[in-house]
């Protein structure tokens, strides 16, 4: 398993570069895009790049999933040292308990965004944020 | 419960019964009112006597209120006058909206005038002097929708002043750890180098917007004119002086320490003395009688700024006893411009003339004041000039007084258009049913003006306390009064100025009065006033053809370049300067979510470049 | 091993792919079907790092719910992003 | 327009790059602290809770506050959508028809609701022993909702139904957490006997907690996206 | 004992989910319950603080599990007088919209809910002592306040709320950043575990993770560049919901922003960046509000200013300048939840809000028009009212740091508030009304909501004694950082079964 490409920092932060990347999408798509609905896109897509992060930050290489599943703990006495051995090569679940709350929320976010999003088009018939600016100075 | 307590119970709870009975009859209301400012007056003249103190504490502020004999001369000009006024104004007043909230300032500013000549301590006297501040604003303002440019400039004013006031403060609360303003005198020597600069300044900044000095004073005029009259003689005549009231104790506390304090006396002294020369200008230039009288109180003040600025004790004296005759006369003046306006409706030189038979004692009572003005002897205003001309030369400010005796001189032209306008020239058909006012508004017109005529005569009866005020401030006296210093005050005792003198002049003046009265009544022709024409100038449609068009335009005409420019248009350019600045600025704001949302990454990425340098 | 990885490079390649699709798509269903996939990916992602749990929230939430109020939003106002420049004729004008 | 692109990349670049840098300092797939409280949880979640999904130990017991919190979220938002959309008492919109489903959708849809609802309160119930939990198992069960709306144009979905479950659901994982203070102290504690390790009917009150919310879930969700369906101009 | 803190957010929490069922069998009682439930927290805030100023901090360990492990909410005497504020003024808003939308039963529901939940969630955010808890509890309090800045359907309120929508959710996205940037250099998201060991962290994730709070936080505190959203939202909210935000939301985000500039982190420069932002945020904001034709976001501007103000104090760091900051945090609550609430019966004729609508209003609506001078005048400072102490000791503590031309400048900008403020007042006393407007009278609920908080302001302006024992108290706990951590950390114990 030898494989050279390994060695370069860049496989092993793929995940964090893909992250940064997906985030920094979302962003122009939130700041750059005259569309109301490409603005909430944005929003959303920028959503998924923090939990990526997230998540990865959590994983720890070849770590199992934190759940004592019957496979895994199957004959074996739930003594105070097992569960440490197991729990050793799990990965965070802390995280992955953040991002769950953090996904709902995004969710329950987006869809009001959405509503407004209908809401604005009902009164100005337009769905450009350019022209949505009727409060200012 | 201590007596200083109750005084300020007494009034503040009389200013809200006052206001709550204006609901329930206009009677009580009137009763309440004039019965709250005779009780405190009496309160305060026969429970509280000098020095007496009460301490409290305020989230660990210690505070101190209480009385000493310098505080007690300007009580003597609020108490006074408000005592006058408030007769003054239950006549006056009768008839007007909101009489309630009118009641209600007056007391609280009369309050709050008391608090500041009662508090010892810095917090309460910021605080008394706020209140004081927007209480007579509320009642510049009374006036309706054509004064609120004026009462706006009133408070930015003052507000500019008090702000300094209050950076002052917490400078000296940050240095001494003391809120008492004794600590602070104390502590001021030892203050560092920069403080002693700008405290002065600072404070001063305050007072002399109270005092209407020349750059800050462009308030003043529109202020007083705008007011109504019943209250413009508190606001004039005992308002004011709260500023002269602070001035006097920097200069005594403080600038008596400067290093080197000649140039800080010099600039304030010629401002003072630009301020009269100025003021009294504009004060002949103008057509309506609140105008001038305003103008004029400001000139009035210059004076005051001048004598306290030199500073030697017999300028100080003289400040002060000027102070009290100003209070006198101005009130007096500006009451009996409150009862013309009340009997005729307007108060405009130029539409109302010949009211000495329908107004006689308002015309006597003025003429006194008048007189008193312009510091023609018996009357006190000249014992108070007398005194500050002899000040300045001796200590040498010979420009100076030049420049006061100019203004002082012009000054009767002033003071002669005033007589003139109203009371001289022709009757007219229009004013024939003119009454002379009720009463009410007479007898404290003629009361002050007795008073300035008695101080005139008797100025020991006003130097006394005076003098006992300024042994407090600090000034020792090896002969034991000051007056004395003067050339004035012969051997004939030191109470009884020129009696013979006295004498002599006001017995040649009641007789030229009478026999030109005499006569009067017999050579008079009459007229109506658009037979005039004037030679050679063709009369403007709108004008009305009196005398008072126009009245010293030769004079005006002299001195037309120095009133080219005026202060508030500096102002007017700066604020709007200011605006369009605003205007400009608030475009960040664009109303565009997106921009927002650009903002909030420009600010993550001015943060994350700068991280090293912020948050090192 | 070689082919896990290629799998992930493949999942992360296509998520910024996907994020860049639905950005630059003027057709707003199109985009927003792109937004559904990066969530789809992202839910093997999660699979992938060992949070079970989370790829079962994202898969439900993201791709399935959110997919269907963007499409329901889209409905209801204009399908094509260039449609946001010209204001269309007010039929009712705001109240 | 141009130069917005230019220093909206711009400033996006720089954000990048100081993101970056400061991750690439983290190696991935490591642990960066050397004691922290997911070692606690690791071990108390089985030992303790009995419980085998440590994520949700997590979630609903440890730190079963912000779960709460999160389903009022939710419920804030389903409140919020409805308040945003409503459009005064008398003149609620017509449903958007999405699809005007054929007879092979609507078929399959009746046939797969069933089978998605039993899919999503499995997924709820056992939610302490695999992956999975309340919100997932709530979210399934609105798809199937979701699914039959779509199907058919004429589907209706009872408001109050949706909203008394949604609000008995709520009740419960409150009350719960009020029994707890009763029973043990502190606010959600967890008062009932924890069973054993991968048994269904152990985990103390996760169990409980994970049906009110998968209920909760399901109704608020499937209620916003019925709010949504309804609005049309 | 009335009960524990967890009981401020249960309470409302069980209530809200219940409204909608007892909604449908007695309509009124939407109204009565959050009221109810605000009056039974108010009554409990009070006790507790009582009892904390006694006997110290209470801490609350949640689900049984000691501080690092399980989440814990902190009733400090600093976090207890900021809640018992924002419950007190939930409260006074409450009896304010008792009547609010009383033809339209959804809709008024919807509203009893949502403010409830706005309050909830201040509260949430200020007694929390979990960061990831703490966001939450923000994200709970931010869609409340979208959906209610949205309320009204015929104005634009629906753009000021997506404007909001979109800044708070990048703030979100950043406080999320952070979170993690904590996280995964600590371990751990309780926030005296943080402060414990913050040393530990690397500096370059603590300054980064320290930006991101800012920028994430900034947005609910309403700092300079970040709070665009703020007057159009505060413009277009209902009025009670304007006062709410003044006088509640914003104190949550900004007691957030000060947990994690005092207590978290030790990152030098963080006051001077605070004094900095706040006179920024000041000046530029009570510039823009001198120049507005709106009342609402005239005072929207002017609430921008003071809280700038209030980062000031804050900023100043010594005790003095946090009790100076929590006076003028309390002074601002009350005053400008009472301008927003009299305000809003002014300029009640039309959705632009005008100033000149205010016209003459002073004989029309008395008691509404003296309020509002009140409130103006308490806002300002000027003596002897609530404001006035707030800005001395302000500048007393300014200038005991030697901070004097910081005290300059802000006198300078107190200088425009007071110019804009009185010429509100002017005109709803010396002008004519403007004939097509028809003053509203206020129901008599709203005078009650209104003139209690001005009897606050005459209260507190003569007697600040009141309440400036408390705040010693107050400002002494956010400073004391080792005892805060140290009455976390060593509460409870560990629960077993």
């Amino acid at each position: 398993m030898n494989f050279t490409l390994f060695d370069l920092k860049i496989v092993e932060y793929s995940f964090f570069i893909t992250a940064i990347l997906v985030i920094m999408i979302g962003l122009y798509g939130a700041l750059v895009k005259k569309s109301l609905i490409k603005v909430v896109i944005g929003l959303s897509i920028f959503d998924s790049g923090i939990n990526l992060l997230l998540i990865s930050i959590g994983y720890i290489t070849s770590g199992t999933a934190p759940i004592f599943s019957p496979a895994l703990v199957k004959d074996m006495p739930l003594t105070l040292e097992n569960i440490k051995k197991l729990s050793e090569g799990m990965v965070d679940p802390v995280p992955q308990a953040l991002v769950l709350t953090a996904i709902v929320i995004g969710f329950g976010v987006t869809a009001v965004a959405l509503s407004l999003v209908i809401r604005l088009y009902r009164h100005h018939q337009t769905l450009n944020i350019d022209e949505i600016k009727n409060l200012k100075w | 419960m201590n007596m200083i307590y109750i005084l300020f119970t007494l009034m503040f709870g009389g200013a809200i019964l006052t206001f709550l009975a204006h609901k329930v009859s206009g009677l009580l209301r009137d009763t309440l009112f004039v019965l709250t400012v005779l009780a405190s007056t009496v309160l305060f003249y026969t429970k509280i006597h000098t020095g007496d103190t009460v301490d409290f504490s305020i989230s660990g502020l210690s505070l101190q209120w209480g009385i000493n004999a310098y505080g007690r001369i300007f009580s003597m000009i609020v108490l006074g006058l408000g005592v006058m006024a408030s007769f003054y104004s239950v006549s006056y007043m009768k008839g007007k909206e909101r009489l309630g909230y009118f009641y209600f300032n007056f007391l609280i500013s009369l309050m709050s005038m008391m608090g500041i000549l009662m508090s010892h301590d810095l917090v309460s006297f910021f605080i008394f002097w706020e209140m004081m501040t927007w209480s007579s604003y509320f009642i510049v303002i009374y006036n309706g929708k054509n004064v609120q440019r004026s009462g706006i400039n009133y408070i930015i004013f003052s507000a500019l002043g008090a702000y300094a006031m209050l950076m002052a403060i917490v400078m000296v609360y940050a240095h001494t750890q003391s809120l008492m303003i004794p600590d602070m005198m104390q502590a001021f020597p030892f203050f560092p180098a920069a403080y002693k600069i700008w405290l002065p300044i600072l404070f001063l900044t305050a007072f002399t917007v109270k005092a209407a000095m020349m750059p800050l004073h462009v308030w003043a005029p529109d202020a007083y004119a705008d007011s109504p009259m019943a209250y413009t003689s508190v606001f004039s005549g005992a308002l004011s002086k709260m500023g002269i009231y602070g001035m006097i104790m920097v200069f005594v506390t403080m600038v008596n320490y400067l290093p080197d304090d000649t140039w800080f006396r010099e600039t304030i002294a010629w401002l003072g003395a630009i301020t009269a020369i100025m003021a009294t200008l504009w004060a002949i230039a103008q057509d309506d009688a609140r105008k001038l009288l305003a103008w004029s109180s400001v000139a009035q003040l210059g004076y005051i700024i001048t004598g306290v600025a030199v500073g030697t004790p017999l300028a100080m004296l003289s400040a002060l006893f000027l102070s009290v005759m100003h209070a006198l006369f101005k009130a007096t003046l500006f009451m009996a411009v409150g009862a013309i306006e009340k009997q005729t409706g307007t108060t405009k030189f130029t539409e109302v003339t010949g009211l000495i038979r329908k107004m006689p004692w308002t015309f006597i009572s003025s003429l006194l004041a008048i007189i008193g003005l312009a510091g023609i002897p018996p009357l006190g205003g000249f014992v108070g000039k007398w005194m500050l001309y002899e000040s300045l030369i001796n200590s040498n400010h010979y420009i100076l007084v030049i420049a006061i005796f100019f203004a002082s001189t012009s000054a009767f032209l002033y003071c002669y258009k005033f007589l003139f306008g109203f009371f001289l020239g022709q009757e007219e058909k229009e004013w024939e049913h003119v009454k002379e006012a009720p009463a009410l508004m007479v007898l404290p017109m003629i009361i002050m003006a007795t008073l300035l005529l008695v101080f005139g005569v008797f100025p020991g009866i006003v130097l006394k306390p005076i003098d006992l005020g300024m042994q407090t401030l600090g000034y020792s006296t090896t002969a034991g009064t000051f007056w004395s210093m003067s050339g004035l005050f012969n051997e004939w005792g030191n109470q009884i100025m020129m009696r013979p003198l006295a004498y002599a002049i006001g017995g040649t003046f009641l007789f030229f009065l009478i026999i030109l009265t005499v006569k009067g009544f017999k050579e008079t022709r009459y007229v109506t006033t658009k037979d005039i024409s004037s030679s050679g100038e063709v009369p403007l449609e709108h004008e009305n053809l009196t005398f008072s068009e126009g009245f010293y335009q030769p004079f005006l005409r002299a001195v037309c370049p120095v009133m080219k420019r005026r202060m508030m248009t500096y102002y007017q350019g700066f604020g709007q300067g200011m605006e369009a600045f605003f205007d400009y600025l608030r475009r960040v704001y664009s109303g565009n979510g997106q921009t927002y949302a650009i903002y909030v990454i420009v600010f993550v990425v001015i943060l994350l470049l700068f991280k090293n340098s912020l948050f090192g | 091993m070689i082919y896990y990885l290629i799998l992930i490079f493949f999942l992360l390649l296509l998520m910024i792919g996907a994020a860049i699709y639905s950005i630059v798509q003027k057709d707003l269903l199109y985009a927003v079907i792109g937004t559904g996939l990066i969530s789809l990916v992202l839910s093997i992602l999660f699979l992938l790092l060992q949070a079970p749990d989370v790829a079962l929230t994202e898969a439900a939430i993201g791709v399935a719910l959110t997919t269907i109020i963007f499409i329901i939003t889209i409905k209801n106002t204009v399908r094509f992003e260039d449609e946001v420049y010209q204001k269309k004729p007010s039929k009712t004008e705001a109240k | 327009m141009k130069m917005k692109k230019i220093l909206v990349i711009s400033l996006l670049a720089v954000f990048g790059v100081y993101l970056a840098e400061v991750l690439f300092k983290l190696d991935f797939g490591r642990q960066f602290f050397q004691q922290g409280v997911k070692d606690f949880y690791l071990i108390t979640s089985p030992i303790k809770l009995q419980v085998a999904n440590t994520v949700t130990a997590i979630v609903v017991n440890f730190r079963g506050f912000d779960t709460l919190g999160e389903v009022t979220v939710l419920f804030l938002a389903t409140t919020a959508m409805g308040s945003i959309l409503y459009k005064g008492r008398h003149q609620l919109g017509e449903r958007t028809v999405l699809f005007s489903g054929s007879r092979i959708v609507t078929t399959g849809s009746r046939l797969l609701f069933p089978a998605i609802i039993l899919l999503g309160a499995y997924v709820f119930i056992h939610g302490h022993l695999t992956p999975g939990g309340g919100f997932q198992g709530g979210v399934i069960i609105a798809t199937g909702f979701l699914l039959m709306l779509m199907a058919y144009a004429d589907y209706t979905v009872s408001h109050v139904v949706l909203s008394v479950v949604e609000s008995l659901a709520g009740i419960t994982f409150a009350t719960i957490g009020l029994l707890g203070m009763l029973h043990g102290g502190s606010f959600l504690q967890d008062f009932l006997p924890n069973g054993s390790l991968n048994d269904l009917l152990s985990g103390g009150i996760i169990p409980i907690i994970y049906i009110a919310v998968g209920f909760k879930v399901g109704a608020e969700l499937t209620g916003l996206i019925y709010t949504a369906l309804n609005e049309k101009d | 004992m009335v009960g524990s803190p967890v009981l401020f957010i249960a309470v409302p929490l069980l209530a809200a989910f219940l409204i909608p069922l007892l909604g449908m069998v007695w309509k009124e009682s939407i109204r009565i319950l959050p009221g109810l439930v605000l009056l039974y927290m108010l009554v409990l805030a009070i006790t507790l603080l009582e009892q904390v100023m006694h006997t110290g901090t209470i801490v609350e360990i949640l689900a049984g599990w000691k501080p690092p492990w399980g989440i814990n909410l902190v009733f400090s005497p600093f976090t207890g007088i900021l809640a018992t504020l924002m419950i007190l003024m939930g409260f006074i808003i409450w009896i304010y919209s008792y009547r609010f939308k009383n033809v339209d039963f959804e809709e008024a529901k919807k509203y009893f809910i949502l403010f409830m939940m706005l309050v909830t969630g201040s509260v949430g955010i200020v007694l929390t002592g979990d960061i990831f808890n703490q966001f939450v509890f923000i994200e709970i309090t931010s869609i409340s306040a979208y959906a209610l800045t949205a309320f009204y359907k015929h104005r634009d309120s629906a753009e000021a709320s997506f404007k909001y929508l979109m800044v708070g959710s990048l703030s979100s996205m950043f406080l999320l950043l952070a979170i993690i940037l904590i996280y995964s250099q600590l371990g751990t998201l309780n926030m005296a575990d943080i402060a414990s060991k913050a040393h530990l962290m690397k500096p370059e994730f603590k300054i980064l993770a320290v930006i991101f709070f800012i920028v994430g936080l900034g947005i609910e505190a309403e700092i300079f560049p970040l709070n665009g959203w703020v007057p159009d939202a505060y413009a277009q909210a209902p009025g009670p919901v304007g006062a709410a935000f003044a006088g509640i939301v914003v104190k949550a985000g900004v007691y957030a922003l000060i947990r994690i500039i005092f207590t978290l982190f030790d990152v030098s420069g963080t006051h001077q960046f605070l004094i900095v932002i706040g006179l920024t945020t000041m000046i530029i904001s009570e510039m823009a509000a001198i120049r507005q034709d709106r009342l609402k976001r005239m005072l929207a501007y002017s609430s921008l200013g003071q809280m700038g103000l209030v980062l000031v104090a804050f900023g100043i760091g010594t005790e003095e300048g946090i009790f100076a900051a929590m006076f003028l945090l309390i002074n601002h609550a009350i005053g400008k939840s009472l301008l927003f609430l009299s305000g809003s019966y002014l300029v009640y004729n039309s959705a632009d809000k005008y100033i000149s609508e205010t016209n003459g209003m002073g004989k029309f609506l008395p008691v509404t028009s003296f309020l509002f001078a009140l409130g103006a005048l308490a806002v300002v400072g000027m003596p002897p009212f609530s404001g006035f102490w707030g800005k001395f000791f302000m500048m007393s503590a300014a200038a005991h740091a030697n901070m004097l031309l910081i005290i300059a400048l802000i006198l300078s900008v107190s200088l425009i508030e007071l110019v804009y403020y009185f010429r509100v007042i002017n005109r709803i006393y010396f002008y004519k009304k403007e004939s097509h407007i028809t003053p509203k009278k206020p129901t008599v609920n709203a005078v009650i909501a209104m003139a209690t908080l001005g009897v606050i302001i005459l209260i507190i302006g003569f007697y600040p004694d009141l309440i400036s024992g408390y705040l010693h108290q107050a400002s002494q706990a956010l400073l004391d950082k080792g005892k805060y951590i140290q009455d976390v950390l060593s509460t409870g114990q560990l629960l077993t079964h």
